[in-house]
């Protein structure tokens, strides 16, 4: 990177664990907020839960609504985490360094709430767990046809993955924390958490294998999740517009664009919050802007494809499908505004160079990016089962309700919270990470023309 | 027995000097499972002219994933044998569904075994730090022996000549 | 020249850090110069089965272009070239965007087939014959109408012209690219060649003089171009497997197949890449250029897109096995588990089974015999692979479709009903084959005579970007990053 | 009456006077809870079998078409699948069960139901005092949260399938309750139900006359099943309507 700053490994400490030994006064307001945005979402479930899901806005045939959207929009923003920190690290891209971490924590949060999500949708979510392999009284399996329990093992199999990932990539920064903390238990319980790292050159050694290796493991792992919850959907044929075989590619390349964006917004929050400016460089953000150009441009294309085939069948019940999807009220607005959002206006913003720089530009246009992604799910599920079908006799339109509503931004506030609190116990940036592109950060000079490089291992 | 270790320290810039009391140790016959340098972070390997760690990391995920494969072959294959229940005209014994849950169960498998692998072959979780020095994550190197008790004050000399800034000693028991 | 260093840490046949630029441009434009006997060789038995071709294509010819089951095989070969000739440039368009230093060697091995694109543009033409307009009861993706006041003013030749438009697209990309990227070496050439080679270069190298302005217009020019050429070949796969393939097996609507054609072809050009590289290293005099690095990093590149062919697969198979609909059925029937599932098997053992399994393990990934084995079935299996695709679906006669044309849609409700026969290949089948496989070949060779298969400023560059330094008391790689 | 059972049914729409006698009489019989206006207007209603009324033409000469619609009991039933407990399957008798302890309420298997014939209790379902006593004791009534739709009032073949055993006799379709609770009270006996796996049963033969072309010459029979593109293969059979001007219009032109 052109506009790289030297800084020394104490520097960076101080820097990087300013969030976490000390408290910025913003920190402690924004988390009583989150937390009473949670409580009123969780008093609304239980509310749902006393009196049953007909206090949602679902009914007959709309059987979905916004519980399942919203699953699958987290889902969605899990998969950038492991998207941008396993590719990078795999190509060994320099500007991956400051941003993996936080992409993958990110991961983690998203998809509990996903799995949440769930939660509130079934009709009784006290039996929930009938959906695990336990042999409960009622001495039957689950039926491992359904797509639903596909669902539970991919997810599960995710968490577990991406959760032990960070924690092994954390280690060498607890061991940090752990002499940076003063106090009489901190120390002591950073030391329990960080196994007594000591920075062996074996330790090291394996904890570079640990992040390629890793990164490979759960790439394929983060490819089958969202095609898994794809197939919820593509695999059904009772549901206009879903059976289509297009839809796994077409929901990864739909999360990798959401999720991108999602780390986008908190690479911008990190450089306000933290004061990171000196970590998260223009440069980084002129990356992630370059990477979601390509992953844009290809949703789009994928976008195209699918509705290319839709029309491509000229069947009567599709058609009508989509004209109810497009043109009617109030499905074209909430169309237009998706269109606009996820792709006609953010992407024309990302081919300036300016806009690629600025933090400010980049979390807007990200965020409008995610707005649209949310509508896009919500346009895939909703008018499918809202349409008028060839047989029912009452046709649906769905109105969410209050409760649904309170429950989706609850959702949100997790998540945000989960980040807020991860950071103010773990330093969020990978502190070893920036010390080792300090490290191999080299200088070619030719003539007088300085070229960055860096250093690698000879193979 | 209980053993004792020492650590020197050598600041950021000192690395080559850290390097020259690595190879002083080595000379002073102590062995190379008996010394080792302690960075604050990642240097490439050999800098300090230590030898490449040698490690079996590679057994793990192959090992989890086989297992994990297994799991999921009974699982999948047993709880459709067990109910043979017809579900929508679909073959008892479903091959595309066992496939999907078969490859997460061999990823996770692959997954857990590898960050075991990965913690055990760090020689992590290590119960007692010895001589460490927490201006370590600061960026100094430390050099550490760990030996008899006897051969202790020849390692100490050894550090000095080659340039350690302040030395300490630790505990260590195994 | 050694293929060690001092300290001798480096496995036979890593990458060799070159001293100087001007060692690098006398070797490789030495090396260029003479014409060793085993181009010869190649170029003849190439030739040979050119003349299979030719005589197979003859005899299709007389046997006349009404039925379309006749030109089944043929279609299989003009998409088996699309699927691997013309992907091949690929890797050095994205490893070039990705700023790779291991690509440079190989940069040019890779834009060279598409040389071979001008070929499968030959190939091309008698399609447009073989296949008939809209009105005469194909159903294609243009939403063609008779009797609907809108639709039927749908070019009826629209599939041939946008086809047409197209690849001739497409081969120009590729060619105006390996122009583009070689221009510095044709100067070269001009400089240090000489007879009529020299002449041809300076003809072409258009006055380059290596100035800065040069340089950058160069970069960028390439870097468009490659990008455009990306879209382009995305783009004619979408038309290939579906108005030339898709729409002609009634009820197969399988909104992913597009990308699982381009994507497998990406696998194909991978391979194909390697494989010649393989043959450079072995018989062309290129040991010290094109080494491990390139293998392994290659073979890692097919790994991972032999897994991926298998997603594309099953992200549709599945969703046809579950959703069970009876056309449905009837494709899978047809194009799978049919009379066509030798095919299939062959197609799935060779383009996934087996590099998923062996390409596994580093031993196998990091060497050359490896990769280069792992390659070859993957060709073969994407021939087998995309014979299920072809032959069936040129096997199906548009009969019983021509009545239902008055019914909009109609044409696409269609299931398949009844079977076609099995599709055998004839005599003429194999010659066709054989031909088009040995054409491509041909023109690859003559190409890599007119200009030099290893890129020779991208080498150049390696050597001021890529080199060994002594760290403390180890040796580092320094990996440059320009722009 | 043969050993293995295969439980269809056969709707003559020709039959179909739309009187929804069927509908009352499966409210009472299953348990059904009561649908008020308010749950018409949240789109919440259950009803096991509705009578779609389609109008056909233009005024003045429109003609109102009736089709009762229930679960097609579908061999190929794509509900079945996607549940992930088990809680809808296919039984030996060609029945497609719903076991509503099972169920969890994930809805999915009423997306999938092209038909529209499952429904789920979004409320706690509840009668009138005076009501209590009209439960019938041999269907469970269902809690909120879980599925439930048309079940071929399977309660009354269990019942006749042990009387027979008991009194070791054969038994006619229709018999002792055999029916469901819907053919008993059709008054135009559009609807019949019988065991379509015994070839000699009634129902069977009907099937048989719909359906195959005798001569081969002779236009087919009216029989036909609903969404049948879709290869569910319903047990259900559908006599279309007799249309005596679409007769004329089709000999004519």
């Amino acid at each position: 990177m052109q506009d790289h700053v030297q800084l020394s490994q104490t520097k960076i400490n101080d820097d990087l664990l300013a969030g976490v030994l000390g408290m910025p006064k913003w920190w402690l307001p924004t988390v009583v907020f989150l937390v009473l945005v949670i409580f009123t979402g969780l008093g609304a479930y239980g509310y749902e839960l006393n009196k049953g899901l007909g206090v949602s806005g679902l009914n007959r045939p709309v059987f979905w609504g916004f519980y399942i959207t919203n699953f699958v929009f987290w889902i969605g923003i899990s998969h950038a985490g492991i998207m941008i920190s396993a590719i990078l690290r795999l190509t060994q891209a320099e500007w991956r360094r400051p941003v993996t971490r936080a992409a993958e924590v990110m991961t983690i949060f998203a998809l509990m709430a996903a799995l949440s999500n769930i939660m509130f949708h079934v009709g009784r979510p006290w039996r929930l767990f009938w959906v695990y392999p336990y042999d409960f009284s009622r001495g039957i399996f689950m039926n491992i046809r359904s797509p639903f329990v596909w669902d539970p093992s991919a997810v599960m199999t995710y968490l577990i993955g991406s959760s032990l990932f960070v924690y092994v990539a954390l280690i060498p920064d607890i061991a940090v924390v752990r002499d940076k903390a003063t106090g009489r238990f901190a120390p002591k319980i950073y030391g329990v958490l960080c196994l007594g790292w000591r920075g062996t050159p074996r330790q090291w050694r394996l904890q570079a294998i640990a992040g390629i290796l890793l990164s490979a493991l759960v790439l394929p792992v983060f490819v089958s999740v969202h095609s898994i919850v794809s197939w919820d959907f593509a695999v059904a044929i009772g549901v206009e517009g879903w059976h289509s075989t297009i839809f796994a590619p077409y929901f990864i390349i739909g999360a990798i664009h959401s999720g991108v964006s999602a780390v986008a917004m908190i690479m911008a929050l990190a450089v306000w919050l933290w004061k990171l400016d000196k970590y998260l460089r223009p440069d980084h953000f002129d990356a992630i802007g370059r990477l979601l150009i390509v992953v844009a441009l290809t949703w789009f294309f994928f976008f195209f494809v699918e509705w290319i085939f839709a029309l491509y069948t000229l069947e009567g019940p599709e058609l009508a499908l989509r004209e109810f999807q497009v043109f009617q009220a109030p499905n074209k607005w909430l169309f237009l505004a998706f269109l606009l959002t996820a792709f006609f206006i953010p992407v024309p913003m990302w081919m300036f160079k300016r806009v690629r720089r600025s933090p400010m530009l980049m979390f807007l246009s990200t965020i409008l990016v995610n707005v649209g992604m949310w509508l896009e799910r919500f346009l895939i599920i909703i008018p499918g089962l809202a349409r008028r079908q060839p047989l029912s006799f009452d046709w649906g339109t769905y109105n969410p309700s209050i409760i649904e509503i309170l429950i989706v931004l609850e959702t949100f506030a997790f998540v945000a919270l989960g980040m807020l609190l991860f950071a103010k116990f773990f330093p969020i940036i990978p502190i070893f990470d920036m010390k080792e592109g300090m490290e191999v950060r080299e200088e070619i000079k030719i003539g007088r023309r300085v070229v960055p490089a860096s250093i690698r291992e000879t193979p | 027995m209980a053993k004792r270790s020492v650590l020197g320290l050598f600041t950021e810039d000192q690395v080559d000097e850290a390097g020259d009391a690595m190879e002083a140790l080595a000379s002073a016959g102590y062995t190379t499972n008996e010394y080792e340098v302690l960075t604050g972070t990642p240097y490439p390997e050999g800098t300090f002219g230590e030898a490449e760690p040698k490690h079996k990391l590679f057994r793990w995920p192959l090992t989890g994933a086989a297992c994990g494969f297994i799991v999921g072959l009974l699982l999948t294959a047993g709880s459709q044998l067990a109910f043979p229940l017809v579900t929508g005209g679909k073959p008892i014994l479903s091959i595309p569904p066992m496939a999907i849950i078969m490859y997460e169960g061999t990823m996770l498998g692959a997954i857990v075994f590898t960050i075991i692998g990965i913690i055990l072959e760090s020689r992590l979780p290590r119960i007692f730090m010895g001589a460490y020095d927490k201006r370590i994550s600061d960026g100094y190197i430390g050099v550490t022996v760990t030996t008899e008790e006897d051969r202790i004050p020849r390692a100490e000399e050894v550090l000095k000549q080659a340039g350690a800034g302040d030395i300490t000693r630790g505990w260590e028991s195994n | 020249m050694a293929s060690h260093t001092d300290n001798g840490e480096y496995v036979e046949g890593m990458y060799v850090p070159f001293t100087s630029p001007s060692e690098v441009v006398n070797d490789l434009v030495n090396n260029h110069a003479k014409v060793s006997d085993m181009w010869l060789r190649g170029v003849v038995a190439a030739s040979i089965l050119l003349v299979l071709g030719i005589i197979g294509f003859v005899m299709n010819v007389v046997e006349g272009v009404s039925d379309r089951a006749v030109w089944a095989y043929y279609a299989l070969m003009f998409s088996f070239i699309l699927t691997t000739a013309s992907a091949a440039p690929m890797v050095a368009i994205a490893t070039r965007m990705a700023n790779a230093h291991w690509r440079r060697p190989i940069s040019r091995v890779a834009e060279l087939w598409s040389a071979a694109g001008l070929f499968s543009l030959l190939l091309f033409i008698p399609m447009l014959w073989i296949l008939p307009p809209l009105n005469d009861g194909r159903r294609s993706l243009w939403f063609y109408d008779v009797n609907d006041a809108f639709f039927s003013r749908v070019p009826i030749y629209s599939p041939h012209i946008w086809m047409s438009a197209a690849i001739l697209a497409l081969v120009a990309l590729g060619v105006v690219l390996l122009w583009l990227s070689a221009m510095p070496d044709l100067a070269l050439m001009r400089e240090h060649s000489t007879g009529w080679r020299q002449k041809w270069a300076a003809r072409l190298s258009k006055g380059w003089i290596g100035s800065t302005g040069q340089w950058n217009m160069l970069h960028h020019r390439m870097g468009i171009v490659g990008a455009f050429y990306f879209m382009m070949l995305v783009f004619v796969h979408f038309l290939v497997s579906t108005d030339f393939l898709m729409v002609l097996v009634p009820g197969w609507i399988d909104s992913l197949y597009p990308l699982t054609h381009a994507a497998n072809s990406l696998q194909a050009g991978v391979a194909t890449v390697i494989l010649t590289m393989f043959f450079l290293r072995k018989f062309g005099g290129y040991e010290d250029y094109i080494t491990l690095d390139q293998f392994w990093a290659l073979s890692k590149l097919l790994f991972a897109l032999s897994l991926l062919w298998f997603w594309f697969w099953f992200s549709s198979f599945n969703v046809f096995w579950y959703g069970k609909k009876p056309s449905e059925q009837a494709v899978l029937g047809y194009l799978m588990t049919g009379a066509y599932q030798p095919a299939f098997m062959a197609g799935f053992v060779l383009s996934f089974l087996t590099p998923m399994w062996f390409m596994m393990w580093n031993r196998v990934r990091k060497s050359f015999w490896g990769p280069a084995v792992m390659s070859v079935s993957v060709l073969v299996g994407t021939f087998f692979d995309k014979l299920r695709y072809y032959v069936p679906a040129w096997s199906v006669n548009d009969v019983g479709i021509v009545q239902k044309i008055g019914e909009p849609g109609a044409a696409h409700e269609l299931a398949l009903d009844n079977l076609p026969k099995v599709n055998m290949p004839g005599v003429a089948d194999v010659f066709i084959v054989l031909g088009v496989i040995g054409g491509a070949v041909l023109f690859y060779l003559l190409a890599s005579r007119l200009i030099p298969p290893i890129n020779i400023w991208e080498q150049k560059e390696l050597v001021l970007y890529k080199f060994h330094k002594a760290y403390h008391r180890t040796e580092v790689m320094v990996l440059g990053k320009p722009r | 009456m043969a050993e293995d059972k295969k439980w269809g049914m056969l709707v003559d729409i020709d039959k179909c006077i739309g009187c929804q006698a069927c509908v009352v009489a499966c409210q009472s019989e299953n348990n059904v809870p009561i649908n008020e206006e308010g749950h018409f207007n949240q789109r919440r209603a259950i009803e096991w079998i509705r009578i779609e009324r389609y109008w056909e033409g233009e005024f003045p000469n429109v003609k109102a078409r009736f089709m009762p619609i229930f679960c097609q009991q579908c061999d190929d039933a794509p509900c079945e699948p996607v549940c992930p407990v088990f809680a809808t399957y296919h039984n030996s008798e060609g029945l497609n069960v719903q076991v509503y302890n099972r169920c969890i309420g994930t809805r999915f298997c009423a997306n999938n139901c092209p038909y529209q014939a499952r429904f789920f209790n979004f409320w706690e379902p509840e009668w009138p005092e005076t009501l209590k006593n009209q439960l019938n004791p041999d269907v469970t009534i269902r809690s909120r949260g879980i599925m439930e739709k048309c079940t071929f009032c399977v309660q009354r073949i269990r019942r006749s399938t042990r009387e027979v055993a008991r009194d070791g006799e054969e038994v006619e379709d229709g018999d002792r309750g055999m029916s469901p609770a819907c053919v008993n009270a059709c008054p135009t006996h559009a609807l019949m139900f019988g065991n379509i796996d015994d070839a000699e049963s009634t129902i069977s033969q009907e099937i048989d006359d719909a359906t195959r072309r005798r001569p081969v010459s002779a236009p087919a029979g009216r029989g036909y099943k609903v969404l049948e593109n879709l290869g569910t293969n319903p047990n259900v059979v559908y006599l279309k309507k007799v249309d005596k001007a679409a007769e004329e219009h089709n000999v004519h032109g």
